[in-house]
């Protein structure tokens, strides 16, 4: 039972993180229809300005500053710069290829994420940066299970920011412009809506939460390297794929589902195969997972079943 | 349409055929050619072609049935895997090259199958997921399927695979013919050549038949397809098999050749840069997608040729990480290669129209 | 007329697609308040017209005024801005957006929310189908029912200029009839329309000036009462099967 | 006179995530045959000059097949390198082929294992570390029962493969067995699977990227047992991702410190001048593996390889890294130490010197 | 009495809340032109859709030739003889529109693999045959000279013919045509008209759901209203013309008397 629940606490702290960059893949999915594989590295950006922040803030001295001011200042930093570096890749790499084969814009995004690691490894260098050890492990048990400070604001934040985001799509101006756009971008240019602006916005702020989500990351495991977007952007892609990409609210059952998936997963392939099979089979457990749902409900858990009208 | 194609034909056929011919030649000295600059670069040759069977059997699946697969690589690896258990130490089995081979391609074929299975409802980009994910279920079982009972060898790898040997020519040593010196790497060219240009038969050929229109029709629309009579599924299926067994075909090649396959030869990375020899060249278009498999498995070898020779030319002094500077170029030469030409460098016919036929959108 | 009497003023307009010319040296003026139809057939190159007003297709020549100012360029979300409003061939619908929201759209560029409201209402009374199923998304909606969201939706987006591409396809007859009695009642309160439409007939009826189409070009022009009398325009758009 | 120029060869990694290794085993390479250009050594009749022919072979088996084929190409007299066991282990049957000897790093034992003669090491195999490894765990730690954990990568499984061998051997027991990959970052729920098992040490075989993040979380869920690892853990790295939590980590190394090398001082401060910078932990040993190259040579009077092979396999000699360095059959170094050390105040301690002389 | 082609009982298809298809019943006869008329989004489409098996029905059955339609998968229903073209326009856009049309032979036609492959005499020949039926279909419906025309470049008339083409390249007993006349003026559908005439009297039975009363009145031999779902009215034209319920519901006053200028329907059929 406490290992149950330790296990969930783990899944649910990073399905969190998930959620959030999934968001931004399921924004901009939604709207332009494209697999943005650069997010992940958006994400590293995020990861790796804010670690050198706080390094240079506090990193020798720890006693200079409060750590969370130093987060903070961190944060209102690496947000911008991921802002800047979603919209110049959507201006310069995508934008152009608005009319193309959606496969020519899936190349371009793979292009564009094998652009920004090296210039991150050229930067950055290919050593793990990592972060300063400021935050007071501060830990609550819960039964036998132990609960940290870091993991509770990691899922508080994440929730609030989600929250957020949903009422901005589905209750403001500019979120109904995205949305028709998603759909028409033609006539929604005919009912007024500049959807240079509106796409240019779901980039802004998938990549602000990108940012939020790499320093969610780097102050967690301690650690960040220029090639550590792949693998969380392609669990986030994943992820927003099992809630049913382009869905706000599937990215976020899709994140969290996903931690929770991989924790239970590895927490529990070996009993359940009697040692057969170990948590080196984490990955396809959570494929596994991932093509039953999509077996049965072919456009993920929330996707949007769209009747096919013929 | 045909009486067109029928006067053309006697029109240009003597320079065409010079062309044809001509092209043949290049061909069969080409390893000569580059032997001379060093084996290194017949290898590099046989590699290209190795991409190119990879690029065509992608191809099928993406160009022209228009199926997004991420996890094609996982079929090569069922192609060199078989290979390798088939004809290695490993079981202390040494079967033949010609019951290997069919066994590769079979069993690619079959996951091919499989994979299709349960995906045939998923359109678009939940199918990228999925095949995504079956190409890392693959990867993940050979690295780990060496316990409870030894069957991969986990990620050791395998070791000391069997060359490919014909009535006792073995393709992996040098050899005198004639008085003429032909090595490993130069025999397993004209191998490789000949089944490469299988392939491209048969994909020329099936992209110009009943089964191809079937796949284009699958392509463009779905519910129409279903309501002109055909079985989407099986049609499907049978692009996902045909893919496969290509990819089988690979693989099973790739294993006698390096004599050694590990799972960190068909990761995810390896997908992807198929995808894009095929997207890049001109999906769908067989030429294309050749160029495409030949320049992105060339190119950064090139680069890697030229980028620390040109800073020590230029600064004196390798300034810039050379690795760097390579991924960098190829990242770039990714995004303004679509930005320019968005169908691919050398289009198809279909795929150009879908750019320029803008009109409607989707009502 | 004069110019300034003129709210859209079309002077020698080319529009290519690749290399065809889907219309050429096309001359078409629209009074203020008035009602023009622009008929022709399938391929005449009258949607491309309307699109190239609209600048949803680049113009290779010519002039667009309107009310007086050049508009060749103008994205579309700026000619919204400035009163001038399309209901494209084929609804343009937002299929997985409610009807609500998908009127909510129309009054995108307006910032009068109470207007808008008040609009909103007018459109629901006049289509009481639509008012049915205010929370369904559009994109299940039949196609006539399709066609009314998208002429309330322009309703709500208060037009000067209105430019309708055959709003009455697909419909049935008493939705056509319906149809185009919101269009004689928008007419009536003083927007300017210019109506693309195949049933020439109800057009030629509804409107008070007619411009017939062929191949990308204007063939004729005149007053609608006169244009219908014409035996080439009876031949060949009314139907009438004796002359053919 | 003409000189006799004699090329050698090497791979491994200069590019990518373990470049900084290629990087150290190249200098030492460097080093030796700098010092072999000024002895003046007579190969074939003439004065011997010694080139060093460099591939980065990325650290994937495919590259490495390629850069081998290449460097047979430029027609060297031997081979010293890969890095890696996944490299290694392809391109040494190039080598073979071609009939050149090859001096690779540590790797797997299946290297040594294929009945070639020309494959040889310059440092302990993997086996070998992770015997001692295990035996130090069971007896030195007293721990009796330990927990698992790789990356899946050749180096991980095979070490931690090594080291479940060797504390069944010394009479502990392997209690849980989990697995990561060398790119996650979050081992949460496998240390809370290896946490309700309570084993009394956990070993890790994987790099330092990982090991880092593992032993802070380790620590956040209130595992009291030590981390215990392989030679990629023994670095700086691992300090800084760790923290404070790194007090308390095992790691152990090939080799010994060194201070204990026999002529480990000399050769430091010679690379410092040379390079600028402390060498690493394989610098050393890659020096030796060239001189041991040369050393053949010079018996054999020649670079030729089929000459000096049989000298290269009864070389007995001693260098920077031992005293008494020797071939067995396999190729295999006849004597190994491994030593372990431990996280004291946030620095890496030697804790104790394991010496062995297989067979 | 005539042969009965299709018939369908009670069939029911909800959406949600919606009942877009109340038991509905009706039956079709061999050589018909079947008229299909109602209000918008009075079941039409749904219907057709329902019958080519792209919805299954939640109840009801439907006889065609002895087979059961909500038994077969969508694509089965084109090889038992049933061809439909859609209400929003659905070919091959990228495609020629001879390609569109080759592809409606697909399941009259047999080469495999091994044909593709081999390209044998016989795949050679039924390829020669496949393109030169189809070129005879472009004919037929007067789009000939637009064979190699890319399908999305046409006008949406020419879109409209060759979405027909396509479908006649199955060889169908029954021919479902969803608002052929949509967007096309007067004179077009005049045209559109002979074709529709001839299609039947080469012995294709047709079911056309359709506004344009005076081309649904002068065509066809039967005409079926539906209304919120359910069946309005069946009968003769000028029978469903003159019924009030019809009138109000969906005619108007202005489109009845319209309509009731055209030929009527059964009189055309009477004279073959
Ligand atoms: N995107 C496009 N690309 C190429 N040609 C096009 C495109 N759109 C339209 N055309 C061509 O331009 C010409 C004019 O088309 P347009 O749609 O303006 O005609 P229309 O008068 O509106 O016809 P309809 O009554 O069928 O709507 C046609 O020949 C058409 O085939
Ligand atoms: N896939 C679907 N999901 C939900 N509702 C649907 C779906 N398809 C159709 N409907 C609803 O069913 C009703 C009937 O639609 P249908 O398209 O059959 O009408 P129709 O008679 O063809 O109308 P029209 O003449 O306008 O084409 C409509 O109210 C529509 O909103
Ligand atoms: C495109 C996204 C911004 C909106 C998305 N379709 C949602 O509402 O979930
Ligand atoms: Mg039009
Ligand atoms: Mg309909």
């Amino acid at each position: 039972m406490d290992i149950l629940i330790q296990q969930l606490i783990n899944g649910i702290t990073v399905g969190s993180v998930y959620a959030l960059v999934a968001l931004g893949y399921t924004m901009v999915y939604g709207i332009i229809g494209l697999i943005n594989f650069a997010h992940g590295d958006v994400v590293m950006v995020g990861a790796m300005v804010a670690t050198t922040l706080v390094v240079t803030l506090i990193g020798a001295d720890p006693g200079s500053m409060a750590a969370w001011l130093a987060i903070v200042i961190a944060l209102l930093v690496s947000i911008p710069v991921c802002m800047a570096l979603g919209w110049l890749a959507e201006r310069y790499a995508y934008r152009p290829l608005r009319r193309a084969p959606r496969l020519a814009a899936l190349i371009t995004a793979i292009g564009v994420s094998i652009i920004i690691q090296n210039i991150a490894m050229m930067v950055w260098g290919r050593n793990y940066l990592s972060f300063p050890h400021v935050i007071e492990p501060v830990v609550f048990p819960i039964g036998g299970a132990r609960i940290s400070l870091l993991q509770i604001s990691i899922i508080v934040i994440a929730t609030a920011i989600m929250a957020c985001l949903l009422l901005v799509v589905h209750r403001t101006r500019l979120g109904t412009a995205m949305r028709a756009t998603a759909q028409n971008r033609e006539v929604a240019g005919l009912m007024g809506v500049n959807i240079n602006t509106v796409i240019s916005a779901a980039f802004l702020i998938g990549s602000a939460l990108a940012a939020v989500a790499g320093v969610m990351v780097t102050t967690y495991y301690g650690v960040a390297q220029y090639t550590m977007g792949f693998m969380l952007g392609l669990k986030a892609f994943t992820a927003a794929v099992l809630g049913g990409i382009g869905n706000l609210g599937g990215a976020m059952l899709g994140g969290l589902l996903l931690g929770i998936i991989e924790s239970l997963g590895a927490g529990y392939i070996g009993n359940l195969t009697n040692g057969v099979f170990g948590s080196n089979y984490q990955d396809v457990f959570s494929f596994i997972v991932l093509i039953l749902v999509l077996v049965f409900r072919p456009s993920g858990l929330l996707g949007e079943r769209v009747g096919d009208r013929a | 349409m045909s009486t067109q194609n029928a006067a053309t034909r006697s029109g240009v056929s003597l320079k065409v055929w010079l062309g044809i011919a001509l092209f043949g030649v290049v061909l069969a000295i080409l390893p000569f050619i580059l032997g001379m600059a060093g084996q290194s670069w017949v290898r590099t040759l046989n590699f290209a072609l190795l991409y190119v069977m990879l690029a065509l059997g992608l191809n099928v699946v993406v160009g022209f049935a228009g199926l997004l697969d991420l996890g094609y690589i996982a079929f090569y690896a069922v192609g060199a895997y078989v290979w390798a258990l088939l004809a290695s130490p490993h079981f202390g089995l040494h079967l033949p090259f010609w019951m290997v081979l069919p066994a590769g391609v079979v069993l690619a074929a079959f996951f091919g199958a499989m994979l299709g299975a349960p995906t045939l409802k998923l359109r678009g980009d939940y199918l990228a997921i999925v095949t995504l994910g079956f190409g890392e279920i693959v990867r993940i079982f050979m690295n780990n399927l060496d316990a409870p009972i030894n069957i991969t060898n986990g990620p050791q790898g395998i070791n000391r695979i069997d060359d490919i040997s014909i009535f006792g020519f073995d393709f992996g040593r040098s050899q005198e013919i004639l008085g003429l010196r032909i090595t490993g790497p130069e025999k397993y060219y004209y191998l490789l050549l000949l089944l490469t240009i299988i392939i491209v038969v048969i994909c020329a050929r099936l992209q110009n038949s009943r089964i191809g229109r079937a796949w284009e029709a699958v392509r463009e629309d779905e519910i129409a397809a279903k309501a002109m009579g055909i079985n989407t599924r099986n049609i499907k299926l049978l692009a996902f098999t045909m893919g496969a067994s290509f990819g089988g075909v690979a693989g099973a090649m790739f294993a006698s050749m390096q004599g050694f396959v590990s799972p960190e030869s068909f990761s995810l990375t390896e997908s992807i840069m198929v995808l894009c020899m095929v997207v890049l060249g001109g999906m769908g278009n067989i030429p294309g997608v050749i160029l495409g498999a030949i320049l992105l498995s060339v190119f950064p070898e090139f680069l890697r040729a030229i980028v620390v020779p040109i800073q020590q030319a230029v600064f004196g002094d390798v300034i810039v990480d050379p690795e760097g500077i390579r991924m960098l170029l190829f990242g770039f030469a990714l995004v303004l290669v679509m930005i320019f030409r968005p169908a691919g460098l050398w289009p198809s016919a279909v795929r150009r129209r879908e750019l320029t036929g803008a009109k409607g959108g989707q009502a | 007329m004069s110019q300034a009497d003129n709210l859209l003023e079309i002077r020698q307009l080319d529009v290519a697609y690749g290399g065809i010319k889907a219309v050429r040296a096309m001359d078409l003026t629209v009074g203020r308040g008035e009602l023009v139809s622009l008929i022709g057939a399938n391929g005449a190159g009258k949607s491309t017209t309307l699109r190239a007003i609209c600048g949803l297709v680049p113009v290779s020549g010519g002039e667009i005024l309107y009310d007086g100012k050049s508009i060749v360029g103008t994205p579309s979300y700026m000619l919204v801005r400035q009163s001038l409003v399309m209901v494209p061939e084929g609804r343009g619908i937002f299929g997985q957006l409610t009807i609500e929201e998908n009127l909510a759209m129309g009054g995108y560029s307006r910032n009068d929310a109470a207007g808008v409201q008040r609009d909103t209402e007018r459109v629901l009374d006049l289509f009481p189908r639509l008012a049915e199923r205010r929370r369904q998304s559009a994109g299940t909606l039949s196609g006539g029912e399709q066609q009314m969201l998208a002429m309330g939706r322009a309703m709500i987006s208060q037009p000067r200029l209105l430019l309708l591409d055959e709003p009455s396809m697909g419909l049935a007859p008493l939705m056509v009839e319906k149809i185009f009695e919101v269009i004689r009642t928008i007419a009536a309160e003083g927007v300017t329309i210019l109506l693309i439409e195949q049933n020439a007939k109800l057009a030629l009826e509804t409107s008070n000036r007619g411009y017939v189409m062929e191949s990308g070009q204007i063939i004729l022009q005149g007053p609608s009462g006169q244009l219908l009398d014409d035996p080439k325009v009876r031949a060949a758009y009314l139907g009438e099967e004796e002359a053919v | 006179a003409e000189n006799t120029v004699v090329k050698l060869g090497f791979a491994a990694p200069l590019t990518g995530p373990q470049s900084h290794y290629g990087e150290d085993m190249k200098n030492g390479l460097t080093l030796a045959l700098e010092e072999a250009n000024k002895q003046n050594i007579q190969l074939d009749g003439k004065p011997a000059t010694f080139e060093l022919v460099s591939r980065d072979d990325q650290a994937d088996p495919r590259m490495a097949v390629q850069v081998a084929q290449q460097i047979v190409d430029e027609e060297v007299n031997g081979v010293l390198g890969h890095f890696n066991s996944g490299t290694t282990i392809p391109a040494s049957s190039v080598y073979n082929d071609a009939g050149l000897p090859q001096i690779a790093m540590a790797t797997s034992p299946e290297y040594t294992d294929q009945g070639y003669d020309t494959t040889f090491r310059m440092m302990t195999s993997d086996t070998q570390q992770g015997a001692a490894a295990g035996q130090f765990i069971v007896n030195e730690l007293g721990a009796k029962t330990v927990a698992l954990i790789d990356d899946r990568t050749a180096y991980g499984q095979g070490l931690a493969d090594q080291v479940a061998k060797a504390v069944e051997a010394a009479g502990g027991k392997v209690i849980a067995r989990e697995y990561t990959t060398d790119k996650a970052n979050d081992f949460t729920s496998i240390l809370t699977n290896i946490k309700s098992k309570e084993p009394a040490a956990i070993f890790f075989g994987g790099l330092d990227a990982q090991s880092g993040p593992m032993r802070r979380q380790m620590v956040t869920l209130g595992i009291k047992a030590p981390l215990v690892s392989g030679e990629m853990t023994r670095s700086a790295t691992f300090l800084k991702l760790a923290g404070e939590a790194a007090n308390g980590t095992y790691a152990s190394l090939a080799g010994v410190p060194l201070k204990q090398m026999a002529a480990g001082e000399k050769f430091q401060s010679n690379y410092k001048e040379r390079f600028k910078v402390e060498p690493g932990v394989y610098a050393p040993y890659a020096y030796d593996g060239a001189w041991n190259m040369i050393t053949a040579m010079k018996e054999a009077g020649s670079a030729k390889p089929k000459a000096y092979l049989p000298k290269l396999a009864s070389l007995q000699r001693s260098g920077a890294t031992s005293q008494n360095i020797a071939y067995d059959k396999k190729g295999d170094l006849k004597e190994i130490s491994v030593t372990i050390y431990e996280v004291k105040n946030d620095k890496w301690e030697m804790v104790k010197t394991m010496v062995s002389k297989a067979n | 009495m005539p042969d009965l082609l299709l018939v369908a009982n009670k069939l029911n298809k909800r959406f949600g809340g919606l009942q877009a298809l109340s038991d509905v019943s009706f039956s079709i006869c061999k050589g018909d032109i079947y008229g299909l008329i109602g209000p918008n989004g009075a079941g039409k489409t749904t219907l057709f859709n329902v019958l080519t098996s792209l919805y299954v029905p939640e109840s009801g059955n439907c006889n065609f030739m002895g087979h059961q339609l909500t038994r077969l998968k969508p694509h089965q229903i084109a090889v038992v003889g049933i061809a439909r073209t859609f209400q929003n326009i659905r070919l091959f856009g990228n495609l020629s529109a001879i390609e569109n049309v080759m592809i409606g032979r697909h399941i009259r036609t047999r080469a495999g693999l091994w044909g593709a492959i081999s390209r044998n005499k016989r795949t050679r020949d039924e390829e020669a045959a496949i393109e030169q039926r189809a070129q005879q279909l472009l004919d037929y419906v007067g789009i000939g000279h637009r064979s190699n025309d890319v399908a999305q470049s046409l006008p949406y008339g020419d879109q409209r013919r060759l979405e027909i083409a396509r479908a006649l390249a199955t060889e169908p007993t029954l021919l479902a045509l969803d608002e052929p006349a949509a967007g096309m003026n007067a004179s077009e559908t005049v045209v559109l008209r002979r074709l529709i005439e001839k299609i039947r009297d080469d012995g294709v039975t047709v079911l056309l759901i359709e506004h344009d009363m005076k081309l649904v009145m002068g065509l066809c031999n039967r005409v079926l209203v539906l209304e919120y779902g359910k069946v309005l009215a069946e009968g003769k034209p000028a029978d469903v013309q003159r019924n009030p319920k019809v009138i109000e519901a969906y005619l108007g006053a202005g489109a009845a008397s319209e309509a009731a200028k055209a030929p009527a329907g059964a009189t055309t059929k009477d004279m073959q």
